[in-house]
């Protein structure tokens, strides 16, 4: 539950940053997160805060950065362009943080990027998905430490160039992300050599799923892609589950997260996609990660838990190698940043600030004595085959 | 030339003919009263002379000018002004300041959005004669919905009286009132009617008013004229007893 | 009037003493302030109560942006010329809206807004559909001069714009244009028996409404540097509405209150905590019951005792 | 798929469609009709069922018990928001009413995610509506079908009650006359709380029937607010058969518009208002407002 006090988080309450402070007379590390807390993608929001107070917590355990602690300073945005833009202005300008995380919405992250110069100030990206913010609207303090849109369908694609589905049809939502995901698919099938046989986009807030299920039956495709979210994605598959879809067309959707299969249970068994990232990752620093989550919060690690993590990680590189905050000796220092993360080795890019990094397909199944389906690795694809060229969306090969 | 002319106003609501064939006319500085038992279609006819409904046929000719299309606010431009069967004013406005919205309708400026001074000035100034003249000066700051019913009444007199109206339309101007406000309703207007050369046409259903008031009478009766001229000759009228005025008289 | 230049100095006089951060929260009040005050002169003098009135913020947003993004025209004209394009689209919406009246017109006003909402969605060329315009910039001039892109300059040109519209909207509700408005809010069919063709007067109002209202819209796109659908959306609409009546209808610097006090306390709320819905909504049920004629009724009450 | 088999179903699924749609619009409708207030809050109150519907499942382990549970709650809590504050208030103009349904539609939002949390919730239906029906050889689910037949139900029950009991007789007559059903010597304040609270329990309910399809979330509300208040201007605000026809009109007009022509889907429910308040400014089967 949210604590009633956020203006300011020490996030070690066990008071060992304050001593630290006091003891060498450090300041602390400012970070400020203008997130999504509430509103429609309080969801998303809320676990990408959990990653950073996680994140900030162990390592002021650990003596903080640099010996300095780490302070978040976490505002609401309600998924909102302009609440966001002020709360970003009010961390940057007020709390004179020149660290950001957050903005959990792409909308969000196009409307605060390009004030990030006049700012002075790093953005570190965890969650925003839209491929232009690498590509045309790019600016130098943008980095971005999450698997892309165009990534996460490029995975997708991979996989079905192994499998055995020929026709395929793809369902998204009206909006940026939705049209991107998909253009990015239908080349992809094309050059699999294999059938895209339509495409339809549902308004944002759509209850009523049954006319494009309906579309989707019509279409003779045996699978469908789906580029969904949120509320929406949920009443989706409840909706596909009730209209038996899944006996006839494999759903594939671009992020598989715990969250959604919470959400509609059953419903979600069959499900196969790609995910930015899931807790059954097999290697040792994910395990521990994962003990040490669970410890905390009794549940395992989401996906913008775990790419908040990441995030947060690749930050805290930058700033060790370049022993400074000052956005001119950060920015080259992540610039060629390495980190062996949860998921593996990650290295960022110069050339567009994308993270480099693997990508997974997972299946929802269900297990015995678990109360949800849970995800199961597939497959995996290394990160130069699951990254676009440099500043680009699309793939050339 | 007649002020107001009705050639055969017809007015039909699907099946019911609620004013049929009505020809009449008003001479300048005439008074005259149009009167009828409850159904008669006073109050349609009314309707179609302001121009609030549309005529099924026939026309209404003001001065000559054909004005059967023309639309409420357009005929009051020409001169014509009227009061409501129920008092309509603007009752958090003082008196003077409703009076001064009647006047201003004349103003070629009315709509001025900006500035606009004179205009007020000019407004005020004849509202202010209005209220004079229906002896309303002693309440002429006060908001108009806390005055006295009567005074309400005359309020709304004064305003039409206030545009300097080339014809009155008096929609039942004592209904609603008490006995006591009806007699001074009546006193005021008639000594109003009497030191001017105004031109009005009253609708009303209360014979004392209609023949302390009126000089003409036009009577209606389902909807049709059934006689029409001075009131001793209208009382006189076989019709109009049998049809109306019945032990009236 | 000395008390609005008294106000005007002392906001003239601000940007020497306050930070950064309370520089940019001011403006955008200021921005917000004349949005609500453009609602007041048709909710709070002619009774026409809007509840799609994000349309005038956005039609102005998304033209000043484009104007921004595609010409050279100088910041101060762009935001007129959006404001002035809002004005004109508004003849034609009103013209449609006031074939009702009462609630209907309110309806009729919710239906454009949300139409808008919709096209706004699909015209991507202009609109940017979803993702908006971004990085609209504080273009130079006039002159040349890269005053008006500066925080200070922005503030003052967002002041300028909300007096010289307070003073236009002060005068208008105090001509004779407004006196018929309020003969239209207090009895319509009154008015329109006294010779106005009164639906006009309300087509007028609505124009001059969205006119202010664009120009706000105006003022947000180079504040913020981008404009997106939100802007043209019915929650914007419902709380700028709110914000009038929280501020007093019928007062003009009422709304400009309440526009300030609902950001502002909005703000302060939210970095506090988390359930800052929680208590800004008591805060509205209590203004309700206890403040019924808003901000201005409270300090006028002051003043009567 | 046959011709046939597509419209069959596509005109059933705009019937479940226009079922959810009807039970928060004429639930507005009753409210506005009665008592002259725009519950802006609504949709707060169709959140409140899907949630209370969720908690009521988890603990009775039924659906139907949900189904009971969730409008008794939400409406209760509706007339003592009524009782509490709205009573207060009357005599005053429309502003009162919207600002304080907003403040209420914010804290009831807030609310729920301190006690149900941020995540969406599933609601599971029973396992007896949970299957399929084959229809033309094409499948349909259940739920849908006893959804368009709730709905029915629903609305027959609800006419019934307007039409045969004291209390219907009541809520029409005041809202005829309020004065004169005082002056009859009837407590006009109970049944304004009787019909606030009647209004949001319908809201509640129809809350516990989407929740199945589209889960129980913070996103609810804002969503539905819109959509109701469409349907109900476009019937006529307080009209009981107007909100019927305008639920029936949206739910057809989104089914088979966003099939044929998917681009305009969002523009559609907007343009049908427009015209329609156009042509009769009242709504449908509304007075002349």
């Amino acid at each position: 539950m949210a604590g009633l006090s956020r203006r300011t988080i020490l996030t070690a309450a066990a008071a060992s940053p304050v001593v630290l402070r006091h003891a060498r007379g450090e300041t602390p590390i400012k970070i400020g997160m203008p997130v999504a807390l509430t509103g429609p993608a309080g969801e998303i929001g809320t676990q990408m805060r959990h990653g950073a107070e996680f994140w900030a917590k162990e390592t002021n355990a650990a003596g903080g950065i640099l010996g300095r602690p780490i302070e978040l300073i976490i505002q609401d945005t309600t998924g909102d362009p302009a609440t966001c833009v002020r709360k970003a202005q009010d961390v940057v300008e007020r709390d004179g943080c020149r660290l950001l995380f957050g903005m959990t919405l792409s909308s969000e992250a196009l409307a605060v990027v390009p004030k990030l110069g006049e700012w002075n100030a790093i953005f570190m990206s965890s969650d925003n998905g839209d491929g232009r913010l690498t590509g045309s609207s790019f600016v130098p303090n943008f980095f971005r430490a999450n698997i892309s849109g165009p990534m996460e369908t490029r995975v997708i694609s991979l996989w079905l160039r192994q499998g055995k589905l020929g026709k395929f049809f793809a369902l998204g939502m009206d909006y940026a992300w939705g049209h991107n995901s998909i253009g990015v698919f239908q080349d992809e099938v094309k050059r699999a050599g294999k059938t895209f046989v339509g495409d339809v986009y549902s308004p944002i807030g759509t209850k009523d799923f049954s006319t494009y299920i309906t579309k989707i039956r019509q279409s003779g495709a045996d699978g469908c892609f789906l580029v969904l979210q949120g509320d929406d994605n949920a009443a989706f598959l409840s909706q596909a589950r009730d209209y038996r879809l899944q006996d006839k067309v494999q759903l594939i959707t671009s992020i598989v997260d715990l969250n959604s299969i919470h959400a509609v249970g059953d419903a979600a068994i069959g499900l196969a996609g790609s995910t930015r990232y899931v807790a059954t990752i097999d290697n040792p620093k994910n395990q521990a990660f994962v003990a040490a989550w669970q410890k905390q919060y009794n549940a395992l690690p989401d996906v913008f838990e775990g790419e908040q993590y990441q995030a947060c990680k690749m930050l805290q590189a930058g700033i060790e190698e370049a022993k400074s905050i000052d956005a001119d000796k950060l920015r080259p220092a992540l610039e060629s940043a390495k980190i062996d993360s949860i998921k593996g080795p990650v290295a960022m890019r110069a050339c567009d600030h994308q993270a480099v990094q693997g990508g997974y397909i997972v299946k929802v199944v269900k297990k015995d004595g678990a109360k949800f389906p849970v995800p199961e690795i597939v497959t995996t694809f290394p990160g130069d085959q699951v990254t676009p060229a440099c500043r680009q969306m699309t793939f050339d090969s | 030339m007649p002020l107001l002319e009705l050639r055969g106003l017809t007015k039909r609501y699907g099946g019911i003919l609620a004013v049929d064939q009505v020809t009449m006319s008003v001479e300048p500085g005439e008074v005259r009263a149009v009167i009828g038992p409850n159904g008669a279609g006073k109050t349609s006819l009314f309707h179609l002379i302001t121009g609030v409904v549309k005529a099924t046929e026939g026309d209404v000719l003001f001065d000559g000018q054909r004005v059967t299309a023309m639309p409420a606010f357009g005929r009051c431009q020409l001169g014509m002004s009227r009061t409501f069967q129920i008092t309509a004013l603007f009752p958090e406005m003082s008196a003077r300041e409703n009076t001064s919205l009647a006047a201003q309708a004349r103003d070629k400026q009315r709509w001025r959005p900006l500035g606009g001074g004179s205009v007020f000035a000019e407004a005020q100034r004849r509202g202010d004669a209005a209220l004079e003249r229906l002896g309303l000066t002693h309440v002429a700051d006060r908001p108009a919905g806390l005055l006295s019913h009567g005074d309400q009444r005359l309020l709304e007199v004064a305003m039409a009286l206030a545009q300097q109206p080339r014809l009155l339309l008096m929609d039942e101007p004592t209904q609603g009132l008490s006995v006591e406000e009806t007699a001074q309703a009546v006193d005021v207007l008639a000594g109003l009617f009497a030191s001017s050369d105004l031109t009005v046409l009253l609708v009303e259903h209360d014979m004392e008013v209609v023949f302390r008031l009126a000089r003409k009478i036009t009577v209606l009766h389902r909807g049709a004229v059934i006689a029409d001229g001075d009131p001793e000759a209208v009382k006189a009228d076989a019709t109009v007893q049998s049809a109306y005025l019945g032990g009236y008289v | 009037m000395r008390m609005t230049i008294a106000v005007a100095v002392l906001l003239a006089l601000l940007p020497l003493g306050l930070p950064p951060y309370a520089m940019t929260l001011l403006t955008e009040a200021l921005i917000m302030a004349l949005f609500a005050m453009s609602l007041d002169l048709m909710v709070g003098y002619a009774r026409l109560i809007s509840f799609g009135h994000a349309a005038a913020y956005g039609l102005g947003a998304y033209t000043c942006g484009n104007i921004l993004l595609h010409t050279d025209i100088p910041l101060p004209f762009a935001v007129l010329m959006a404001g002035v394009f809002s004005g004109v689209v508004a003849i034609g919406v009103a013209w449609v809206c006031t074939l009702a009246t009462g609630v209907s017109f309110s309806m009729l006003t919710l239906a454009f807004g949300q139409l808008l909402y919709a096209v706004a969605f699909k015209w991507t060329s202009v609109t940017g559909a979803s993702d908006g315009l971004a990085g609209i910039p504080r273009t130079k001039g006039p002159f040349g001069t890269a005053f008006f892109g500066t925080k200070t300059g922005f503030y003052y040109l967002t002041m300028a714009c909300l007096f010289g519209s307070f003073l236009f909207a002060r005068a208008v509700v105090r001509s004779p244009f407004g006196a018929v408005l309020r003969g239209i809010r207090e009895n319509e069919a009154k008015t329109l028996s006294l010779g106005y063709n009164t639906r006009l007067y309300k087509i007028a109002v609505v124009a001059m409404s969205y006119m202010l209202g664009g120009l706000a819209g105006a003022l947000y796109a180079p504040f913020a540097g981008f404009a997106n659908t939100e802007l043209l959306f019915w929650l914007l609409s419902g709380q700028v509405l709110i914000m009038v009546i929280v501020g007093g209808t019928g007062t003009l610097v009422g709304p400009i209150l309440g526009a300030v006090f609902f950001l502002l306390v909005q703000q302060q709320l939210s970095t506090y905590t988390d359930s800052w819905a929680l208590v800004f909504g008591a805060i509205f049920i209590l203004f309700v019951l206890f403040v019924p004629d808003g901000i201005m009724g409270l300090a006028r009450r002051r003043r009567a005792h | 798929m046959d011709f046939l088999a597509f419209l069959v179903t596509q005109c059933l699924n705009a019937l479940s469609q226009a079922a959810l749609l009807f039970f928060l619009g004429c639930g507005l409708t009753l409210i506005f009709g009665i008592m002259r207030i725009v519950n802006f809050a609504h949709g707060a109150f169709f959140m409140l069922g899907a949630y209370v519907g969720w908690s009521a499942v988890y603990v009775t382990g039924s659906f139907w018990g949900a189904l009971v549970a969730a409008p008794i709650l939400v409406g209760g809590f509706g007339a003592a928001f009524e009782m509490g504050i709205l009573r207060r208030l009357y005599g005053r103009d429309g502003h009162s009413f919207l600002m304080v349904t907003f403040g209420l539609t914010l804290m009831m939002g807030e609310a729920i995610r301190l006690i149900w949390g941020v995540a969406a919730l599933q609601v599971v239906m029973p396992q007896s509506l949970s299957g399929i029906v084959f229809i033309l050889d094409e499948p349909f689910p259940i739920y849908r079908l006893f959804l368009a037949g709730a709905g029915i139900v629903v609305a027959v029950v609800i006419w019934q009650f307007l039409e045969r009991t004291r209390l219907g007789l009541l809520i029409r007559a005041t809202s005829q006359n309020a004065e004169m059903v005082h002056a009859l010597g009837t407590d006009v304040r109970l049944v304004r709380s009787a019909v606030f609270g009647i209004g949001c329990g319908l809201a509640g309910i129809g809350g516990v029937f989407a929740a199945p399809m589209v889960t129980a979330s913070l996103g609810m509300a804002p969503n539905a607010v819109i959509d109701t208040f469409v349907i109900v201007i476009i019937g006529g605000m307080g009209s009981f058969l107007g909100s019927m026809i305008g639920a029936l009109l949206v739910a057809f007009v989104q089914v088979f518009g966003s099939y044929y022509f998917p681009d305009f889907a969002l523009a559609f429910m907007y343009l049908i208002m427009l015209t329609i308040l156009v042509v009769r400014p009242g709504g449908l089967l509304g007075k002349e407002a």
